[in-house]
């Protein structure tokens, strides 16, 4: 039990008229304290409804994520626990009440699991300011006057002030500024060296993953594909849907000529997900064999994990 | 050339500007208005005979200096009883609209973000009423309970809530998947503490600006139901009453009883529109 | 398709229930004795004992309700104590005259306000189009029984335009065989132009001002929508297409706006059901509204509870029509569900 | 000649007199992919509805003047909009859902940019749409040409716009953020067909409007750096790539770069102030470490070296 998350085999099942939407098909993976592990893919992969279920925002239909020994189902209704587990929000320009101003936005988790009023709180609203590299004279700004990311800073600070273990990321930079970016990643960075935390880092931009990530989940439709240590999956990507993925991404080098061929078609509809390998009918490989076996994810080598009937046989490609 | 061309810069943009005034004009008109109806309605009594004064002698007078607006069948002076009713229909169709507002609101905001069944019988129920027009649910109330001035406000009030029900609910759906949302949940607030104090003020400003509108419909529907006899009794001073006690008159060429208090109910209702027109408009901006 | 169909019809029936549930407590179980106000203020305690008695109301409120139910399902909205009669016999005999003028009232409304709102969206912020937002601002403050009044003052005892209001036919002329309750139709049917033609004068100023309020919202509605339509991403791309102006007007623009402006076309239906309560009493239209107006001033309740059930039948079933015609016209409606 | 050739195009709020495109000179020779590339603000999609003339109500071209293929596209002294010149250009918009007509299936909406753009009748329209959608990589074209646009992926969406675009035969093609909101395999795959279809003919010229560099480095030829609504930089994209001369060029590079490959944020102090449309002088200049007096009161000139421009006062001293 030295692992700061664990989440064991976590599905989730919308259920809407007579449609089915399987957005989450069984999902395994451990953060330890101080880690990063980055969920990657594609819209409709499942890693945002992941991330929601990881932060008890929801309730998986089964399976089990536990913070720190506790269960989310207790973290999520007790004031006490509910401080673990925090969460930053995509959107910068919706994360922020926009009728409230920071200190109250930034103060909002001492008020509520504590009790505390916001001139009790000032002390440490100010230190969570200053910590995400924002003076008190935003107190008492407004969400509209802050810059996309100054927003988000002060979402970062809202989710810091309680003191979690766990900070769910649901695509923090993916709103801001290519140039704003890097300093966000760095911010985050920076205060997980500080405080020890861990972070489940949720992204469709692998350049941010390669950057804050210790390791890196792939996943489709659902399910993780491809798991490993970030250097590992970008050099040797083995799931032929990894390295589809790391192929589409233009190299920022214009010597280098882009020539590829796209991965082909599109992702399937997570409420008609095709029997046996939910990947074939994208894969240049896929052969009868995968229409007829759902590939287990498994162990490849000490630190790597991959599901691939083809590519299940340890060694290189 | 440059001087031509900042000329003709110069020209546009004071074209611009006009356009600016002229779609605020709406509101700005409004509110000048309403402000001279109240002004009215406050100070016009100290300088007027009495509303309800009878003067048999002086039934049915064309207006004229004493009596500008002319006098009723009964001698009564016509101004001064529509300047009276400005502060009864005013302050019914405010209170009613303000009522209306909180009370349609809060449901809106609640079954919008709690859902379920909650959101069902709400819902369910806030349909059915809307399957009226709010007239004839406030004329079904005020028939069930009883022809007085608290009854056709009760009637109205809830003739006009459900409109509020309806949009304080659409914008509590749309905040709620707004980000700020789950993040203030993380932060330990439950659900009261989200609703009261994040949902309802960022979901307020559109019910806000529909209070005015819906202020100048209680207005058309109090005075409707007072022409109707089941509204307010004469010899109560009230637009609808006195429109309905000129009813007759109009046939017999007598104009006068009539057009005045339906006149000044005219303004009071568009000075309403065109503040919740301008309002709306520059909230859309 | 009928599947949906059978759906909406169900929904329908469900808020018709909850509807007549709310009637019957907004009668019986909202402060007020109901025996009281059906037997005045003025009247004697045997006078009320004998109306509680005659209508049930001494009996439980669970039997009381059942006994309503009950009536209803038949089709029974009970007896009023004016005229003694059956309301559901009365109500229906005078329906076909407020479904007359709602209707000829409902093309007024909609050929006004389609044609203003399409007059004012494609001048927007021009002269036509301030002209008729002024002019929907203005209409829309407008009593309607004022506008009635005066325009019976200058029309018909002035200018003599049209006939005096006294109700469907001049006096002397008999009504024709009753068809369909319809006299501009019976009178063709019975091959007499003259009631017809009669009929049809009758009508014209009642539906006219009818017309002229109900076209407010339409314009409105029609003009707001087809602007914010034009004002799209799509409508955007056309022009960037340097598609040809009248087609983007049509095409990305009104027909992007029907469906709100067939929800719009609804509420006018709906209001002016409801709304010619006080035109029929001023014309003296001998429909459902004028029936009611009287009932109401003389606490005839049973009256009432049957308006109120018949309008709201009528206005649930406007709400289908109008939700079947828009998942018609916007086919990002799927049939049986919500917006995809 | 040039496709397309801006000179000192001026844009303006009307009500404030605030520029939102100041002094805008560039011009895109035939064949050649350019890249406009800026941040949220930065003016590349002002710049884009004054080229098309559907510049929002409020915002007018005050100054300056716009040819596409030799024709002038602004007139007279109010520089109003000439109509007819959008038939030189064809617009690939951002959000290709929304850029579809939602109440007509594809194939009417097809045939009616074929009747109107190039003048078909309706039946060589009606059966011109299924060899359009085929070039556009549409595998399965009768589903496609039957569906209403809800119905379909967006990446589908944004290869139906580009066969219309395409069929339209105008020279210049604006693609407004073509491939944002799309994943990152779906965007392989358009930008793929974008290239491989503008490769086909000589003459049509890509303006891509985006603030992906990545983007940009790969497909574009030249580059147009936008920052505050006025140009930064103008160069060949390899070269400017290689040697970014604009100390805004430089920032947004090395931070594209230290992004991408993990390493710190070498760049210095450039601090996080939005973009002032009140400054005179460079609008970079609240932000730029190099920034002196004559910056904030002084629009910046035009220093150029062979094939580029840039727009800074002290490039000498960088």
């Amino acid at each position: 039990m030295n692992n700061l998350l664990n989440v064991r085999d976590l599905r989730h099942t919308y259920v809407k008229g007579r449609i089915q939407t399987h957005a989450v098909r069984g999902v395994s993976f451990e953060v330890a304290r101080g880690e990063t592990i980055a969920l990657v893919g594609e819209s409709g992969c499942g890693k945002s409804s992941t991330a929601r279920l990881i932060a008890g925002l929801e309730t998986a239909t089964s399976g089990s994520v536990s913070v720190a020994g506790h269960d989310i189902a207790d973290i999520a209704t007790d004031k006490r626990l509910r401080r673990l587990v925090q969460m930053v929000f995509q959107h910068s320009d919706q994360a922020l009440d926009r009728s409230w101003n920071v200190e109250r936005i930034v103060a909002e988790p001492l008020l509520r699991m504590d009790g505390l009023r916001l001139s009790a709180a000032r002390t440490r609203t100010v230190a969570a300011l200053n910590s995400v590299g924002l003076g008190d004279d935003f107190l008492s700004r407004r969400p509209r006057e802050l810059s996309g990311g100054q927003s988000q800073r002060v979402a970062i600070a809202r989710a810091l002030i309680s003191q979690p273990e766990l900070v769910v990321l649901d695509e923090p930079t993916a709103s801001l500024d290519q140039s704003v970016r890097t300093r966000v990643l760095d911010l985050l960075k920076r205060i997980q060296e500080e405080r020890n935390v861990g972070y489940v880092f949720i992204s469709h931009d692998l350049a941010s993953v390669r950057r804050i990530a210790d390791r890196v989940a792939v996943m489709y439709l659902g399910r993780i594909v491809e798991i490993g240590r970030t250097a590992e999956i970008f050099a040797n990507p083995r799931h032929p849907y990894t390295q589809g993925l790391l192929r589409s991404e233009p190299p920022i080098d214009p010597a280098v000529k882009w020539e590829i061929t796209p991965m082909k078609g599109e992702t399937p509809s997570a409420s008609a997900i095709p029997d046996g390998c939910a990947f074939r009918g994208r894969c240049p490989i896929a052969d009868e064999a995968c229409a007829t076996v759902d590939p287990l994810l498994l162990p490849v080598g000490s630190t790597r994990q991959l599901a691939c009937i083809h590519r299940s046989v340890d060694g290189p490609i | 050339m440059s001087s031509i061309h900042l000329a003709t810069r110069a020209a546009s943009r004071k074209r611009f500007r006009l356009t600016v005034v002229r779609q605020n004009s709406a509101l700005i008109t409004g509110i000048v208005l309403l402000f001279a109806l109240v002004l009215l309605g406050a100070f016009g009594p100290l300088f007027l005979p009495s509303p309800n004064v009878t003067a048999p002698g002086q039934s049915l007078m064309a207006p004229d200096s004493e009596h500008l607006f002319g006098t009723d069948r009964y001698g009564r002076d016509v101004l001064a009883r529509s300047v009276a009713a400005i502060r009864l229909d005013l302050m019914l169709a405010v209170g009613v609209a303000i009522m209306a507002m909180a009370l349609g609101s809060i449901l809106g905001a609640v079954a919008g973000y709690i859902g379920g069944w909650v959101d069902d019988v709400v819902m369910r129920i806030t349909d059915a009423l809307l399957a009226f027009p709010g007239f004839v649910l406030a004329l079904m109330i005020v028939a069930f309970l009883g022809h007085e001035i608290i009854f056709v406000a009760i009637g109205v009030t809830i003739g006009s809530t459900p409109h509020f029900v309806r949009l304080a609910r659409a914008r509590a759906l749309s905040e709620r998947e707004l980000d700020y949302i789950p993040a203030s949940k993380l932060a330990g607030a439950n659900r009261g503490r989200v609703i009261f104090g994040h949902i309802l003020p960022n979901a307020i400003s559109a019910p806000l600006i529909q209070t005015t509108v819906t202020a100048g419909w209680a207005i058309l529907d109090i005075a409707g139901l007072s022409f109707l006899g089941i509204g307010i009794q004469p010899p109560t001073a009230e637009w609808g009453t006195m429109i309905a006690e000129g009813y007759s008159d109009i046939l017999t060429g007598k104009w006068w009883p009539a057009l005045f208090p339906g006149l000044l109910m005219l303004l009071a209702v568009l000075s309403f529109q065109l503040i919740g027109d301008g309002l709306s408009r520059r909230n859309s901006l | 398709m009928a599947r949906y169909l059978f759906q909406r019809i169900g929904s329908s029936a469900v808020t018709i229930a909850i509807m007549a549930i709310l009637v019957f407590f907004a009668s019986r179980v909202l402060p007020g004795d109901p025996a009281l106000v059906r037997a005045g203020s003025n009247a004697t305690p045997e006078l009320i004992a004998q109306v509680r008695t005659q209508f049930g109301l001494d009996l439980p409120l669970h039997q009381q309700f059942l006994q309503y139910l009950y009536g209803l399902i038949q089709g029974d909205f009970g007896t009023s104590i004016r005229t003694g009669k059956s309301v559901t016999t009365e109500l229906m005999h005078r329906l076909p005259a407020t479904l007359e003028l709602s209707l000829v009232g409902f093309l007024i409304a909609s050929l006004i306000g389609i044609s203003m709102g399409i007059i004012a969206a494609t001048n927007p912020n021009r002269w036509p189009d301030t002209l008729v937002r002024a002019l929907t601002a203005v209409g829309g403050s407008i009593p309607s029984f004022w506008l009635a009044l005066l325009a019976i003052f200058f029309l018909v005892y002035n200018l003599g335009v049209f006939p005096s209001p006294i109700g469907r036919l001049p006096l002397g002329m008999s009504p024709p065989p009753r068809v369909t309750g319809f006299y501009t139709l019976d009178g063709l049917l019975a091959g007499e132009v003259s009631v017809t033609l009669a009929a049809l004068g009758q009508l014209a100023l009642p539906a006219l001002i009818l017309g002229v309020l109900g076209s407010i919202s339409v314009t409105r509605i029609t003009r707001a929508s087809t602007i914010e339509a034009l004002a799209s991403g799509h409508a955007r791309a056309a022009r960037g297409f340097n598609l040809k102006s009248p087609s983007i007007f049509l095409q990305e623009g009104l027909r992007n706006a029907l469906p709100t402006v067939i929800t719009a076309m609804g509420l006018v239906a709906g209001y002016l059901i409801a709304g010619n309560i006080i035109i029929e009493k001023i014309f003296s239209w001998p429909g459902i509204g004028q029936y009611l107006a009287t009932a109401i001033s003389q606490s005839d309740l049973d009256v009432v509870q049957g308006f109120v059930i018949i309008v709201g039948i009528g206005y649930v079933t406007i709400n289908l029509i109008v939700d079947l015609l828009y998942s018609v016209a916007d086919p990002r409606i799927e049939l049986g569900g919500s917006k995809s | 000649m040039s496709v397309l050739d801006v000179d000192r195009l001026q844009v303006e709020v009307f009500e404030t007199g605030i520029a939102l495109l100041r002094d805008i000179t560039l011009s895109i020779k035939p064949g050649s992919i350019v890249g406009l590339v800026g941040e949220s603000g930065s003016g590349k999609s002002m710049f884009s509805l004054a080229l098309m003339g559907l510049l929002p109500s409020g915002v007018r071209v005050t100054s300056g003047k716009a040819r596409v293929a030799g024709k002038s596209i602004l007139k007279g002294l109010t520089n109003q909009y000439v109509n007819s010149s959008r038939e030189d250009i064809a617009l690939i918009s951002q959000n290709p859902r929304a850029a579809l007509n939602p109440t007509m299936r594809i194939n009417k909406q097809v045939i009616r940019v074929l009747r109107q753009r190039c003048n078909m009748t309706f039946k060589e329209a009606r059966s011109e749409v299924h060899e359009l959608l085929a070039r556009v990589g549409i595998p399965d074209v009768g589903r496609v040409a039957n569906s209403y646009p809800h119905q379909l992926s967006g990446g589908m969406c944004q290869r139906v716009v580009i066969g219309m675009a395409l069929s339209t035969r105008a020279p210049l093609l604006i693609a407004d953020e073509p491939t944002t909101g799309l994943d990152v395999t779906i965007q392989a795959q358009i930008l793929m067909l974008l290239r491989k279809l503008v490769g086909e003919s000589d003459e049509k010229s890509v303006m891509m409007v985006t603030h992906d560099l990545a983007v940009v480095s790969s497909m574009c030829d030249q580059l147009i750096v936008l920052y505050g609504g006025q140009v930064m930089e103008v160069g060949p994209t390899r070269e400017v790539f290689a040697n970014p001369r604009h100390p805004y060029t430089k920032f947004l590079l090395e931070s594209l770069e230290s992004y991408a490959d993990g390493s710190a944020d070498s760049t210095p102090s450039v601090s996080e102030n939005p973009i002032d449309f009140g400054l005179s002088g460079c609008r970079f200049s609240n932000r730029c470490p190099f920034s002196t007096p004559v910056c904030q009161t002084t629009p910046p000139p035009a220093i150029a070296d062979n094939t580029r421009i840039a727009y800074c006062h002290n490039l000498e001293s960088i």
